[in-house]
């Protein structure tokens, strides 16, 4: 039961052709960036990617944006990105668009075993298009469907030879949820240690919801935003 | 003379109450957390998982695992908490955050709100606003009373594609304060030496205006 | 914003006769101990308990069923009380089973603001009766309605005056779902702390779920199976 | 010989396949854990919140914050995890346990399961059994052949009410291993001495015998 890969290459190596993933991160805070590059460097094409972005021109998704490995996106905002904006203006590229809050539900019922679930986010606008519109209480719901993902690619700050997963701040984001909705998980953390030196009442996403895991090098973790102020 | 975009935070601002879970969009919602009245408390909540934001990093402190939904480096108040996305709008839909602040480009009389996308043009994306529009308890709108162009951005009906229907409870925008009822937006308060009549000619969706209207003292 | 209560009694003082009650905890593990003996102390009755077990006969929600407190329980295994066994002979308790993972999942959807979910269990079983069976990819499933409920009893390891909450162990199981679930959510902690001093990595329950919290004071935590093994 | 409870466990023991997590009912599926193959590594989960169960603690060592679905204190091994019940259940109904093993007191030709309720008997409840029948990908049965009336418990359909149904995909009974095919019950060993017609015998529902059939091996 051998869960430890060596490196990205190796935990990402069945990554096919036209397969659907599920990258964790919100704007590049917490993106599995290890995975990104060694997709870039398998030159894997006609991805689906499910994420809550599409990275910037020269990092986290942009990267693979760069090598038109990506054929479609569904995030809920994007377009930090030149390259991204060009491909999707161009035709090579389809972008479907969903709610935040319905993406993190949809990998909810995913990893939760609901084949459905029902969000108010979205009624009365082009998002309810063509989905089942239901009334409980006096305010209506959508219908949306549990993602189905051949790959979930997420980044935990620590974890085990088991598989279990601690995240940090709000790199948690959306990478626990499609760590659980992946059909196989792929976690990259800053640390990796054997199993039973991580507290039990501390773990995020337990084991049994990662395939693979392997220890990143030297992580970039860029700022996209970087904003302070000044000492008083 | 209109508020500036700090002044329209600083009425705004005046909202809170005591122990409210406050969640505040880019822009000038984000500025409200300048002007939180003294002998209140509220928690800011960050939906990409942070409950109690605290403001930006020293120089030299930001930490890359630490932002807002804006993607700003950010920092943490004594007793915060980190969660994923899913409790995050959870709680959101839940209604356990008091009071959403965010930024429009329509409202309509009847508190429609579009905010998200202009036909024709490069489309982000929603964001957390769909969700946020359709859960939460109140909602303020901030913005300008009219657009670039001079129009009003308080319409009959949005005409821009809609974030969310029949939400939005109260606007604050650089020329008045209006309540959203069914009977159609209702004046408030005016900007400090802004005429009702400006505040009607500016207005395109129905409007109420009962006795006298007082102005915003800071 | 203070939620801080000096004791059970003062933090349960307006939980009225006739109120819907969930109570956290699995068998006698995490059970909110103190806040039972104060309802049992104000003798409120007509209660409808939602709670995963019913207690034994002498401790847990067995004492508020001694004192003919509760109406009707909705759990997914009881009867481990003769009184209650008693009761629910002779028609004086209401009783209503469901099974433990709608159990969880309709106190999950109450939290999350979903108004109904749905699972397998029970599909063609009496539990099925009167609900809507709907099919996805093949499956069968029932829906279920989001709990309704006038306050939450949830027992805490540590706790912060914000209403942070950490659980340990086992002892977590219902309560930081029944916690999210309450209309108002009363946390007893073994340890509450200044706010600041809880990481806020290892937060289990943000403090917006909890209204109010106080700190408990010897807790007995009653073991009901205790099993051993021989040391060697 | 019939079978012994300790034997049915260890039997069902080699089902396990390493890196399997694994859900074990009360009672003889309980047991299970003692019979683990060597080289084969599994993991427990209670679904009272623990994934990585380990044995019954010491005496003096028990922890009342730490038991077992039966309510029993036990102890953890390394790498265990412990969460909430509505992620408990989530990954059993996600398909992220591989096998649960639990009792039965009727199972049909056609897989459905009755182990919850005897009409007319006071009633404690299904616990966590609807839903582990109704989402586990794999399940064995562990139980006796027949009732203590001698009454075969392998029937054409399931007398007392059902916890699930088309769920059981093998039994391994005091008497045999079967699997639950399309066709009905397919017996694959028998006990130690026990021979195919007393199992014939004793087997209410249909029941396949294709060739030899060979004796469980100890």
């Amino acid at each position: 039961m051998n869960k430890v890969y060596t490196d990205a290459s190796d935990a990402i190596a069945d990554i096919h052709d036209g397969a659907v993933l599920m990258l964790g991160g919100f704007g590049l805070c917490g993106i599995p960036e290890h995975c990104i590059a060694a997709l870039v460097a398998k030159g894997v094409k006609g991805l689906t990617c499910i994420s809550n972005n599409a990275g910037v021109d020269d990092f986290g998704i942009g990267l693979m944006l760069q090598q038109k490995q990506v054929k479609k996106m569904i995030s809920s905002y994007v377009g930090e990105n030149q390259e991204f904006e060009r491909q999707l203006l161009s035709g090579e590229l389809e972008v479907e668009l969903i709610p935040q809050g319905t993406l993190a539900l949809r990998c909810l019922a995913a990893g939760y075993g609901m084949p459905a679930v029902f969000t108010p986010a979205g009624v009365g606008t082009e998002v309810a298009e063509g989905k089942e519109v239901r009334r409980f209480n006096d305010k209506e719901y959508l219908m949306e469907m549990a993602f189905e993902s051949d790959f979930a690619l997420v980044k935990a700050w620590k974890g085990d030879t088991h598989g279990n997963l601690i995240f940090k701040d709000t790199a948690r984001n959306f990478n626990p949820l499609m760590a659980m909705a992946g059909k196989i998980t792929i976690a990259e953390v800053e640390m990796l240690v054997p199993a039973g030196e991580l507290n039990p009442n501390e773990i995020h996403t337990p084991g049994i919801y990662v395939n693979r895991i392997f220890e990143g090098r030297n992580y970039e973790k860029r700022i996209e935003q970087r904003t302070v102020r000044p000492r008083s | 003379m209109a508020l500036d975009k700090k002044q329209i935070a600083q009425r705004i601002a005046r909202e809170l109450r005591d122990g409210y879970y406050v969640n505040l969009g880019i822009g000038i919602p984000t500025l409200v957390a300048n002007y939180i009245p003294e002998g209140i408390n509220v928690v800011l909540q960050s939906e990409n998982g942070l409950l109690g934001m605290g403001p930006f990093p020293f120089e030299g402190e930001e930490d890359p695992d630490l932002i807002n939904a804006g993607k700003q480096t950010i920092t943490t108040v004594p007793g915060s908490a980190f969660f994923d996305s899913a409790m995050s709008f959870g709680m959101i839909r839940a209604g356990r955050v008091h009071l959403t602040v965010l930024g429009a480009m329509e409202v309509s009389e009847q508190g429609d709100i579009a905010n998200w996308k202009i036909p024709g043009k490069m489309v982000k994306g929603m964001g957390g606003a769909m969700d946020l529009v359709a859960s939460a308890r109140n909602i303020i709108v901030a913005m300008m009373h009219t657009n670039p162009k001079g129009e009003s951005k308080l319409l009959p009906q949005c005409t821009l594609p809609l974030t969310g229907i029949r939400c939005v409870k109260k606007i604050v925008s650089d020329l008045a304060v209006l309540d959203v009822t069914p009977a159609g937006f209702k004046l408030l308060e005016r900007a400090p030496g802004v005429s009702v009549e400006e505040i009607v000619s500016k207005t395109a969706g129905k409007l109420i205006v009962e006795g006298d209207i007082p102005e915003i003292r800071f």
